[in-house]
């Protein structure tokens, strides 16, 4: 007890809250302007310009938008259940946070170094599931129950694929550190995981959408059946929480699937490995982002049965057909 | 200028008058018939009108009036004597036949529309209510949409207690149709699974259409 | 997957085209002449005839006239004229009554306000409201010059 | 153990997305599944038909425009085309052309609205504006024409307000080709797609008695197979002069329904180019008609073929300024009866589907 209290003097603490407050930072900077560059990117498929009136190019929209949510009046239905409406915002919003802990930028940039990096992003994200269920529940309203439900269908009925999706690439690199995993695909593009496995790429980046809750699969807030979903209710702050944690998740699966299929921060030639690694890890994760919004642009929305029937009728026996498969060559192989 | 506005405001009297008004009319009316006669033998074209106008003026049977007459017998034979009340060509809308049915008959005689190989009347295009002051009338278009043909059928009701039978268990195009003269006109509709206000809310006083109906607010 | 792949294609081809937005109150909307907007009224041209009034479909017209004083005839000029623009439909029809095209068409379109009571334009609104009037009726804009009516204009071309 | 289970009463509209207007919808959902729907209207009413009884012809046009706000030409068409039959009036060709012009543009036009918020329903995004970018171009042409972008208020009786401006008709023979390749583009957006497909194929199923049954018209009843198109069977205006073909299909569903509209939209684009090709320059643009239109005493039933069916209006007059009686057959309300039909069973997401496929405007349901 002595000896850890030592560890922690006051430098060494206040230094990890600088970081963390430096990564809450970046996050929120990119969930800002992850939400401009999403509107623009839907306006300009649209032939619209996007945002173009607050600040310089319309910059400053979403800040606008944010500081709007925060200042309006906090509003909580009648017969809702006050303290599990209170508590839905925030349960789905910190694990949203919490899992950006284990991605590592570069192979100096990261907060932690786990040995079970994977297993404690996959065991945190799922907890944003109850955060949705318990805003549509308490809301006391027909639509945000049925969104409720809904989310909690598809979520479940994903995370199953999305988990077993990343079993193959633990299997070649044989480890769930998420640095180890990157370490092992150094040397060209050609070594990334998306080659091998690129089976286990698309049942992962097609869960991954679903996980998100957007287009294709944004049922639990489908707006043209549910109105908005799990959150019809919300507004405010409380629904500015739902929003954040939504698209803090489009970071933290940008930066899994740049970590697990696309060699982290490696550089796809060694020829171009003069550029930092920084930059290739924004440049993968940026583009990432950019197909999220390009098939939010392009989709339309699928309907639940078939949603759950994609789920469990092919996208989970794929999975398992692809961990056999890999176990198979990799045991030839060795 | 003042010559002008005194031309213009006789005009308006002359207007206002209803005599003079109607002279005015019957004149230009005769041109028009004119002017479309010239145009009518100037173009070369003899369309089937033409030749109905010159028919009319001849005074020939009818197109459709064997049709007419076929229904009638139709519906004296099977249904009742006394189930025809009146029937006659429309002329101007395109010579359809018309047949005014007694409402106890209408069920009977509809499902001989429907049924009768000669008319086959399988689709009811439109259903309207007519409130004549002196009575009620709904107004059934059929049109059979294998043999292409069109008929009208009428069927009158008292003012005081409209009932007409309903035809939503033969067509259910009916269903809508006659909520909607309900609600309107009052025309109560037996045999209707849910004769309720359509359009009106549920708690409406009167029917807007009658002619006697007077507004509860007149400003609205 | 063919068909989902074709339709990521067309909108991706879409970034790069032509945006199609207008910069509507930035850049004023320029309509065509022909435009349906809200009317002009003239006054000195008014005979008082309330054609306009009658033909209206919603009644929107009110129209008082008065003796004309320096008349010793029968004349009436205007008085008052107003529109109610909260039920205006904008159907061209008692611009096309007018014998005298006292009242006209404008381009100018913009009604919304923050008041219902704005909505009722009277006559000297109306009178000021003179820009882009349609070029078929501005011809007759010109002070002074004399409106010229077409001789038949009541009799028959009342439905143009 | 037995879990206590109870039906979920949802009322959808009177304020939805997916109303299209102000249509309420009362289901009831086991689960997700619609065991139970009542459709409530009658909150756009607003008594055209009593308005009517106290306005000249003349004055009740304007109203028409705003029941199928979505194509206003054809309802302007059909009460004047039901006036000029009881008055037997002959219509100048140039105004008859012109008539055919704006018609078939403002079919392509509603239909590509139904296209746009059709795909917004089933949950994309992009179409509906490429839709409504492309109508923009029919709108602007309609502006031009009569000075009014939605409603026209373009036809009179005995002829058409306005002539069409100089270049005016130039510029539709320039919209065609465009058009044309709009909608190949939009079918490479959207047909294909699988999601889409897996969305709207055997749903909403019904077959052609029951269609008739229901006097369904339009679309809604040639996707069941029959060839019922009012401008091929009782051909009205100018119509037997031009050649096209009315597209059916006998899969009966939303797909079919969909692909229909589209179909239409390129018959409506050949038959606009025809009428652009044969337009006359010359000619007068109004028949003689009097200054007051008092048709004879009598009764008609005109019915002509809007985007959305068969729209029908019936006129009872007594040979005065004012018909004694006007009533519109409204394809919308017509058709809107299958819905709670189609809808048993089907689940929420379903409902929108189906509802959407069927292609109503409230303005005209509600009237």
């Amino acid at each position: 007890m002595d000896n850890m209290i030592e560890q922690l003097s006051i430098g060494s603490v206040s230094l990890v809250t600088l970081a963390t407050a430096a990564l809450l930072l970046i996050v929120l900077v990119f969930v800002t302007y992850g939400i401009y560059f999403e509107r623009k990117v839907i306006g300009w498929i649209q032939l619209r310009q996007g945002p173009n009136r607050t600040g310089p190019f319309g910059l400053l929209q979403t800040v606008a938008d944010v500081f709007k949510l925060l200042i309006k009046e906090d509003t909580i239905p009648n017969n809702a259940d006050k303290t599990v409406f209170k508590l839905g915002p925030i349960i789905s919003f910190i694990p949203a946070f919490v899992v950006l802990a284990v991605i590592p930028y570069t192979e100096n940039l990261y907060f932690a170094n786990l040995n079970v990096g994977l297993l404690y992003y996959v065991a945190l994200s799922g907890i944003s599931t109850i955060g949705i269920l318990m805003g549509g529940w308490a809301s006391n309203n027909k639509y945000a129950l049925l969104g409720g439900m809904r989310s909690v269908a598809q979520m479940i009925s994903y995370e199953i694929p999305l988990v077993i999706s990343m079993v193959g690439v633990i299997l070649m690199t044989g480890s769930l550190n998420m640095i180890q995993i990157v370490e092992g695909q150094a040397g060209g593009f050609w070594s990334w995981n998306i080659f091998p496995q690129i089976v286990a790429f698309g049942i992962f980046i097609i869960a991954a959408v679903a996980e998100l809750n957007r287009t294709p699969f944004d049922l639990p807030e489908a707006e043209s059946e549910l109105i908005a979903g799990y959150h019809v209710e919300y507004s405010g702050f409380r629904f500015a929480f739902y929003m954040l944690s939504e698209y803090v998740y489009i970071y933290a699966i940008a930066g899994l699937t740049t970590v697990l299929f696309l060699g982290g921060w490696h550089a796809p030639f060694a020829f171009l490995s003069f550029i930092p690694g920084l930059i290739w890890f924004i440049i993968k994760f940026c583009s990432i982002v950019f197909f999220l919004f390009w098939i939010r642009a392009t989709m339309p929305r699928l309907r639940v049965d078939h949603l759950m029937g994609l789920g469990w009728k092919v996208l989970l026996p794929l999975s398992l057909v692809n961990i056999f498969v890999t176990a198979i060559v990799l045991e030839l192989l060795k | 200028m003042s010559d002008r506005e005194k031309e213009i405001e006789k005009k308006e009297e002359k207007e206002i008058k209803k005599e003079t008004e109607k002279k005015e009319e019957k004149e230009i009316k005769k041109e028009v018939k004119k002017d479309t006669a010239e145009e009518k033998k100037a173009s070369s074209s003899s369309s089937e009108r033409e030749k109905d106008a010159q028919e009319e003026e001849e005074a020939a049977p009818l197109p459709n009036q064997d049709k007419l007459d076929k229904l009638v017998a139709l519906f004296k034979g099977q249904v009742s004597e006394d189930a025809v009340v009146d029937a006659y060509i429309n002329e101007l809308d395109h010579h359809v036949p018309v047949v005014t049915v007694h409402s106890d008959h209408l069920l009977a005689c509809a499902a001989i529309l429907l049924s009768d190989e000669q008319l086959k009347l399988n689709y009811l295009r439109n259903v309207s209510g007519v409130d004549y002051e002196t009575h009620l009338e709904v107004v059934y278009q059929f049109v059979s949409m294998e043999l292409k043909h069109h008929y009208v059928i009428k069927v009158k009701t008292d003012r005081d207690q409209p009932v007409v039978p309903s035809l939503t268990s033969l067509w259910k195009t009916a269903d809508w149709n006659e909520r909607e003269i309900y609600d309107l006109l009052g025309i109560t509709f037996t045999g209707h699974p849910n004769m309720k206000r359509i359009m009106m809310p549920d708690d409406w006083v009167g029917h807007p259409l009658r002619k006697d109906y007077e507004a509860a607010d007149p400003e609205v | 997957m063919k068909g989902i792949v074709k339709g990521l294609g067309v909108t991706f081809k879409n970034i790069t085209k032509k945006k199609v937005t207008y910069a509507y109150p930035d850049v004023p909307m320029n309509m065509p002449d022909r435009f349906r907007g809200v009317q002009h009224f003239e006054p000195d041209k008014c005979i008082v005839c309330n054609q306009c009034a009658r033909v209206c479909p919603t009644d929107c017209i009110t129209l008082v006239g008065k003796q004309d004083p320096n008349s010793e005839k029968k004349v009436k000029i205007i008085d008052t004229y107003d529109i109610n623009f909260e039920i205006c439909i904008l159907c061209d029809l008692c611009t096309e009554v007018c014998p005298t095209e006292a009242i006209v068409m404008t381009n100018n379109f913009e009604l919304a306000t923050y008041s219902r009571d704005d909505l009722f334009k009277d006559l000297h609104w109306l009178e000021n409201n003179n820009t882009l009037v349609r070029s078929e009726n501005s011809t007759n804009l010109q002070p002074k010059a004399k409106p010229k009516p077409k001789p038949k204009a009541t009799k028959e071309e009342g439905v143009k | 153990m037995s879990i206590r289970t109870e039906e979920l009463l949802v009322n959808v509209g009177p304020q939805h997305p997916s109303t299209h207007g102000v249509f309420r919808l009362v289901v009831k959902l086991d689960g997700e599944v619609i065991t139970e729907a009542t459709p409530v209207i009658g909150y756009l009413h607003r008594g055209t038909e009593k308005l009517a009884e106290n306005l000249s012809y003349t004055q009740i046009i304007p109203y028409t425009d705003r029941m199928d706000y979505l194509s206003a030409m054809t309802n302007n068409y059909v009460l004047c085309h039901a006036v000029e039959t009881l008055m037997k009036l002959e219509i100048p060709e140039k105004a008859e052309y012109l008539r055919v012009i704006v018609m078939e543009l403002n079919r392509v036009a509603s239909h590509l609205v139904w296209w746009g918020t059709y795909l917004l329903d089933i949950g994309a995004m992009s179409p509906f504006l490429y839709a409504f970018r492309d109508r923009e171009k029919i709108v602007e042409l309609f502006n031009e024409l009569c000075g009014a972008r939605l409603t026209y208020f373009y036809m009179r009786v005995g002829g058409v307000k306005w002539d069409a401006p100089p270049g005016w008709i130039d510029k539709v023979k320039e919209f065609i080709p465009y058009m044309r390749k709009q909608i190949e583009e939009y079918e490479k957006l959207v047909t294909g797609n699988e999601i889409f497909l897996s969305r709207v194929k055997d749903i909403g199923k019904y077959d052609s008695q029951t269609a008739i049954n229901y006097g369904l018209s339009g679309v809604n009843l040639r996707s069941t197979g029959i060839d019922w198109d009012l401008r091929k069977q009782e051909p009205y205006s100018l119509y037997e002069q031009f050649d096209f073909d009315v597209p059916t299909s006998t899969d009966g569903d939303c797909f079919a329904r969909y692909r229909l509209r589209i179909e239409e939209m390129k018959q409506s684009l050949s038959i606009v180019e025809q009428a652009v090709a044969q337009f006359p320059e010359e000619g007068k643009i109004m028949a003689k008609v009097p200054r007051v239109i008092r048709p004879p005493a009598g009764e008609v039933y005109s019915r002509i073929e809007s985007p959305r069916g068969e729209i029908g209006c019936h006129i009872v007059s007594k040979g005065k300024a004012e018909p004694y009686r006007l009533k519109f057959r409204r394809p919308s309300f017509v058709n809107l009866q299958i819905l709670p039909e189609l809808l048993i069973g089907e689940t929420m997401t379903n409902l929108v589907t189906i509802f959407g496929g069927i292609d109503i405007v409230l303005g005209e349901v509600d009237c």
